[in-house]
């Protein structure tokens, strides 16, 4: 292998587990197969930017990216040709100006959309399991309009439920103002009074730590264990926290995608690119496994997360 | 004079001290010394280290060589704290209050009366009333708010606050510059007390009458160095004493020329608002010096900032020089001619951060412009040496920052800022306010140049001898009440002071 | 500017007399809630407003948790008083409360014993503030840029000792602390009442608040006047971290999780609350009664606006339009008081 | 405090010689160099150090990415300063660049023609300014307060003006605005240059930059002085508004869109480029050679952090402590000069 590749791995929100995940994924990767991971952050367009920029400063041949914008697509490809670097998108895909997905950039990830079906149907069977009557339950969509990710998902399971047969009026959102567990505990508090007219909830949102906001602020309410469902996405922390609690919770499980593997498979898809000039697949699709807490364990050992 | 014969040894000694700031020796190896059961006054130009040594006393300002000796023993204070456990108080010459906090918890401020932490409120109430009673300002309340107290009665807060620390040494900074008639008496009244109880009262002024009537000793400074000390004011003359402080004979400080006056130039008519309590009427003349002569309080000050625009009149007509109307701001009224110095130089004067020049600058320096575009610093510079020099501002240069000047220092700065506008009525509210006797001199003079030029001032002075002394006329106020309008000739200190005071 | 200045004494007929004002002879939280009176009557309106238009908002549940979604900001609040009161600001009780967090939950889960992590917790957070005093106070840097550089610098705390992830918690016992109730109330709701009491008593009957007051108006008179200024600063930096460790030790029980990345934002939150509460940047002026109501209308609009199901994006329009019309209709009543 | 109140004069001898102290003749910027000296010194030795210790950190291309990544910090910061000399500060421009940005976005698309687009994006932020300064200027609104509300209110129109998803911009001739470059640098680098040249012009030599520091150092004795203090805050915060408006549309032209998420936090890293620089947050003390030293500063560091690959948990330390120490040890310096 060539010891002068050097690769970056941008990412729109460094601080999150996920994206830690990927990165280090990725520069364990390096660190096997010879080549210099530089983990960066772009948490809007300008910095993004300036990462591409001191990437290039430092000849860099590529890098891997998780755009803060999916529309931020032509601005980024437009900078990295400027400079002669190839880019992969992982987790979310460049959209061009047509609205359409920018396939000329290979891509690793999952369909927002997609994983939040799979939240809407685990949610679904589970309701279906438990005998739940529909009608008597209410779904608090934690929602984050402003985040376009966020939405798809939410919207992804809301249709999963509504196609399993879910009465729509009985959708409720709960506008978080932030992604974390405090702003959808606040969001959800409210809702639970105002409904209080169904016996049972099912819970879903962007993430996990939202998700969680959502099932404390039921429990608050005085609602039992037994009449919360709450699904979630990711398989970080948050989430293994709920699962080894002593008593089950209304989380009743999550999506978990295998962020470890997404960063590898990206960097490793790049690199090749770089090396062996062998053009990644344009989109390769990666889909979620559902983890509760009986399976939560192996699931996570799975996805080595 | 003193009721009990001064102690044979100094209880205060000041030895060799010397206190350097950059660009500045504020002192310079002075030598002194106080014994307690006197009054001692200390005297000098502006900038001649006066407030600068009794920081020194208060562990404000650190010496750079030489020591203090209280009851005998040596100490350099480190801290105010240190100063006012080993029984030092100051009364500053700049208000040092916390604007919001109650008269009572200003008195009290760093000795709040407490019980495990806890504020005891009825002693607090208490030694309050107590103390105000002793300064003579009964009708205070102590729980008002300083913010709304006048000037003057917030300086007797701040000496009621100095008189509660029980210090064997008391320290006054030109304490009667912004007191009335009957504060000022009071606070002799104090004085004289402290001195009969064996305190060391140390105090600063600028007014002679008040050292021949108070003091017991005086020691004169001037640029930082002690230049002598009268252990007694037997045989002591005014003259001998101004020549000590200037370095130079002033005959007359007042050196009143009479001149022709012209038209009216100010006509005010029936005017009414905020702070006068009956409509108000008279006129100035060019080349008059008009006086306005009240007690604290009186409603000068306010009369004045209705007629410039500072406020807005709820009635009444204003004719300036031709025009007729009001004016709505400050800047209008500058631009028309008419321009108002302020009373309260530390709120309402200086601008703490910048520079002497950009203090002196900041309204006439549209006359500087360079092709009516950008500013000029070179000729703002050389306006601002021209008054450094006319008005012997003490200063290490036009750019240095204004809060380090001496008070008086400091005033002649926003004298000089209204000087250099081209201005026809000029209005100086208490103008010669912690200024010394020669460049009173200087400052007297420029108001009759500006007189003789067909110009007009009016001057607020609480200062009975001055308005006296340099006004063509002088109209009395009471209670936001123009009462009347003496002549020059008709007016003795008596017949103002008549008419001044509360029926 | 000058509009501060003026005041609210009588239009003067004998100018010599200062008297009191009337109301300065009623009783002292009588005074206070008058002089606040703008800003508790917009409250009060809001607040029946509010009950009569939405029927779910008064019932004790909803009113339960709006108690419970203010509580982080209202007990920062108090203590965010006193540091504005002496003329300061903290912007690090963000970080604060992620790095508290995020340490009692490492040091539960190592050591085993909830007493020992939770203290952990509030040690971390009173250090931090006492750090913050100790820079602002000792070398005269201003607060503001401070508290800025500890803001990150703690946030990066909280990540490294938390590994970026939220942590779990694997003492049961350390979820009691969130939910332990009494009256109907939980141990969070409970912790901001304590210190709406007992920083409220602080600031109004005790020396140390009153020399915080003074300090915040005049630094120098209060420094002249013999008060330990440094001190009074460390000290109150100290709280302020103490209380917001405290918050973040809550938080963690109540969520049952350590995030770093929790309280984003919240120092502006609780800078408004205690603003929109009469409480002057400048310092010096300070009131308990204000910043209760401060917090209790921001948690109202934002708990309403949950409940009338404003659209996301309409919530940022209605939260910065209530912000200044608040503060406007605050200042309209101040100054027609003055003209009175 | 005390500490701020002393100067930079030179030691002298005779206090009755009013000499102008050495430096005093010196020409104007290199007088301000000197005062400044602290700071610059720290930048000169961090430059030099960095230069030596990171290879890539020299190179030409390197040059230009940092001057490109600090284009929107250092064009803000330069408004910011005449706003925080005024002794307000505006916590609204980074809702004010993604509102201009959006709308720019919109109109462009909507009228096809990039000039309209571009100068209604101004226009939009120069409005949102006007408004800031009007609320504070002629309600006597404290400035933090009205531009908190402003920061949520204007974040809520970009969200709604942009329906919450980024915009396109379809016109083409768009994109040229951010990347049209003369002399090897682009227009929003050379914007920012133009803005230090214009408001260091502004601040300095005219009466205008003059009022707004005497403004800032005593609002009543400027108003008392005939400044127009009202008219004087409408125009600053417009400028503050308009500057941020050209930022947020070139910034939305070189990323191709109009993003109503973009920019958050911005606010607080412009103002403590401004405070590192010197500005103080009290008012009536500023300057652009400071202002443009503390944007480099944060941008050397950054840059540099990037360029070592420092992880993102300790890049929180790093910036937390470079903040700190370079205050400090400007802090330092002053008291070191003073007493020299
Ligand atoms: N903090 C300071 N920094 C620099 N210079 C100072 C400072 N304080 C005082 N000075 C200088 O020291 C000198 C003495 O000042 P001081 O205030 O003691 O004069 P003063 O005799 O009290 O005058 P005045 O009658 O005007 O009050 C002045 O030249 C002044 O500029
Ligand atoms: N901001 C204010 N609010 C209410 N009343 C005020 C205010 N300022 C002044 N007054 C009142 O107006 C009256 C006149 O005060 P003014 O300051 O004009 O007196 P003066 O004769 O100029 O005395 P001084 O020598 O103190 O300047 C006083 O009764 C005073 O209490
Ligand atoms: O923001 C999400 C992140 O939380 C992770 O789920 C990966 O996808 C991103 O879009
Ligand atoms: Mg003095
Ligand atoms: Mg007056």
């Amino acid at each position: 292998s060539d010891d002068n590749v050097k690769i970056g791995f941008i990412v729109k929100k460094p601080e999150q587990a996920w994206f830690i995940n990927e990165q280090r994924a990725a520069s364990e990767l390096g660190q096997e197969q010879g080549f210099t991971v530089v983990r960066l952050a772009g948490e809007d367009g300008q910095q993004v930017l300036s990462a591409i920029d001191n990437l290039n400063a430092q000849g860099a041949q590529g890098f891997v990216i998780c755009p803060p914008d999916v529309r931020l697509g032509m601005a980024i490809a437009n900078r990295a040709k400027q400079y002669g670097m190839k880019v992969v998108t992982v987790d979310d895909q460049f959209v061009g100006s047509d609205g359409k997905p920018m396939t000329e950039v290979p891509h690793l990830g999952m369909s927002g959309y997609k994983i939040g079906e799979q939240v809407g149907n685990a949610i679904a069977e589970e309701m279906k399991r438990r005998g739940w009557d529909m009608d008597k339950t209410g779904a608090l969509r934690i929602s984050n309009n402003e985040l376009p990710t966020a939405r798809e998902r939410t919207d992804g399971a809301t249709q999963a439920l509504l196609d399993a047969g879910f009465n729509k009026d009985n959708v409720i959102d709960a506008p978080q103002q932030n992604t974390d567990t405090t702003s959808a505990f606040t969001a959800a508090s409210p809702m639970f009074s105002k409904y209080g007219k169904f016996d049972h909830w099912v819970i879903y949102a962007l993430n996990e730590e939202s998700v969680l906001g959502g099932v404390r602020a039921s429990e608050q309410y005085g609602l039992s264990p037994e009449d919360v469902i709450g699904v979630g996405i990711n398989g970080s922390g948050a989430a293994f926290a709920e699962f080894s609690r002593e008593k089950p919770t209304g989380f009743y499980g999550t999506v978990a995608v295998s962020s470890t593997m997404h960063g590898r498979q990206s960097a490793e898809n790049l690199y090749q690119w770089i090396t062996e000039d062998k053009q990644p697949p344009a989109y390769t699709e990666t889909t979620g496994t559902l983890m509760t807490r009986d399976n939560w364990q192996e699931v996570r050992k799975e996805l080595q997360l | 004079m003193g009721a009990v014969a001064a102690e044979a040894d100094p209880w205060l000694v000041v030895e060799n001290v010397t206190v350097e700031f950059p660009g500045v020796r504020a002192l310079d190896g002075v030598n002194f010394s106080a014994r307690a059961g006197e009054v001692h006054a200390l005297m000098g130009e502006n900038g001649a280290g006066k407030s600068t040594l009794l920081k020194v006393l208060s562990g404000v300002n650190r010496v750079t060589d030489g020591a203090l000796r209280v009851g005998g023993e040596r100490h350099v204070f480190a801290n105010a704290r240190e100063a006012l456990r080993l029984g030092i108080a100051i009364i500053y010459q700049e208000l040092t209050l916390s604007p919001n906090l109650s008269v009572a918890e200003n008195l009290l401020l760093g000795q709040l009366p407490q019980h495990y932490g806890i504020v005891d409120r009825r002693r607090l109430r208490e030694r309050a009333l107590m103390i105000l009673e002793e300064l003579g300002e009964g009708n205070v309340h102590p729980a008002t708010k300083v913010r709304d107290l006048s000037i003057g009665q917030q300086q007797m807060i701040e000496i009621g606050r100095a008189l509660l620390r029980d210090a064997r040494i008391i320290a006054f900074d030109e304490p009667t510059s912004s007191l009335s008639v009957q504060e000022t008496r009071q606070l002799k009244r104090i004085v004289k007390r402290l001195r009969d109880e064996g305190r060391v009262v140390l105090y600063v002024t600028h007014r002679m009458e008040e050292v021949f009537e108070m003091c017991d000793a005086v020691t004169v400074f001037r640029d930082g160095r002690h230049i002598c000390t009268h252990d007694t004011m037997a045989g002591l003359t005014q003259d001998q004493l101004v020549s000590e402080m200037v370095g130079r004979d002033i005959e007359d400080v007042y050196g009143y020329r009479s001149r022709e006056t012209g038209d009216v130039i100010l006509k005010v008519d029936n005017l009414e608002g905020r702070g006068l309590t009956a409509p108000v009427s008279f006129e100035v003349r060019r080349g008059e010096v008009f006086g306005f002569f009240g007690l604290v309080g009186a409603g000068r000050s306010e009369l004045m900032r209705l007629v410039c625009g500072v406020e807005s009149p709820k009635g009444g007509e204003i004719h300036f020089n031709g025009r007729t109307g009001r004016f709505n701001s400050p800047g209008q009224a500058i631009h028309a001619g008419i321009a108002m110095c302020p009373e309260d130089r530390k709120s309402q004067g200086i601008f703490p951060v910048a520079s002497v020049t950009d203090n002196l600058n900041i309204s006439c320096r549209r006359f500087f412009r360079r092709m009516g575009l950008w500013r000029d610093p070179g000729r703002e510079l050389d306006n601002t040496r021209d008054y450094i020099k006319k008005l012997r501002i003490r200063t290490p240069g036009p750019r240095t920052r204004i809060s380090t000047l001496s008070g008086g220092n400091q005033q002649k700065v926003i004298l000089a800022r209204w000087l250099s506008e081209k201005i026809e009525l000029f209005v100086m509210d208490e103008p010669t306010r912690g200024i010394d006797v020669g460049a009173r001199r200087d400052i007297y003079n420029l108001l009759y140049d500006l007189a003789d030029q067909g110009k007009a001032v009016v001057v607020i002075s609480s200062d009975l001898t001055e308005v006296s002394a340099i006004c063509d006329r002088i109209g009395v106020m009471r209670s936001g009440a123009l009462i009347d309008i003496v002549d020059r000739d008709a007016a003795t200190p008596e017949r103002l002071l008549g008419l001044a005071l509360p029926a | 500017m000058s509009s501060d200045k003026s005041v609210h004494a009588d239009a003067g007929s004998q100018p010599e007399t200062v008297r009191p004002a009337g109301r300065q002879g009623l009783i002292k939280p009588l005074r206070t809630l008058l002089d606040t009176s703008g800003l508790i009557a917009i409250f009060i309106v809001l607040f029946i407003a509010l009950a009569v238009a939405i029927p779910d908002f008064m019932t004790g549940r909803n009113m339960v948790g709006l108690l419970l979604s203010v509580t982080i900001i209202g007990t920062i609040a108090t203590t965010m008083m006193m540091v504005l009161a002496l003329g300061e600001v903290d912007l690090s009780v963000a970080s604060i409360v992620a790095f508290a967090g995020v340490s009692a939950a490492v040091i539960t889960s190592a050591s085993g014993s909830v007493l020992i992590g939770a203290l952990g917790g509030i040690a971390a957070g009173a250090l931090v503030g006492v750090f913050n005093g100790f820079v602002v106070a000792r070398f005269g840097i201003n607060s503001l840029i401070a508290t800025l550089a500890a803001m990150e610098f703690v946030r990066g705390l909280a990540y490294i000792t938390s590994g970026g992830d939220a942590v779990m918690i694997t003492v049961p016992g350390f979820f009691e602390l969130g939910s332990a109730s009494f009256l109907g109330l939980t141990l969070p709701v409970w912790t901001m009442i304590i210190c709406f009491v007992i920083f409220g008593f602080v600031l109004n009957l005790t020396a140390f608040g009153r020399n915080v007051l003074a300090t915040g108006g005049n630094p120098e008179a209060a420094a002249l006047a013999g008060v330990n200024v440094r001190r009074l600063k460390i000290i109150v930096f100290g709280l302020q971290g103490l209380v917001a460790g405290i918050a973040g030790v809550l938080l963690t029980s109540r969520m049952g999780l350590g995030d770093p990345n929790t309280s984003m934002g919240l120092e502006l939150a609780v800078i408004s609350a205690c603003v929109l509460g009469g409480v002057a940047l400048s310092g010096g002026v300070a009131s308990i009664t204000g910043v209760l109501v401060g917090v209790l209308i921001m948690g109202c609009v934002q708990n309403a606006m949950g409940l009338l199901n404003v659209p996301t994006f309409y919530q940022y329009l209605v939260r910065g339009a209530i912000l200044l019309l608040a503060v406007l209709f605050d200042r309209w009543k101040q100054q027609k008081r003055q003209r009175a």
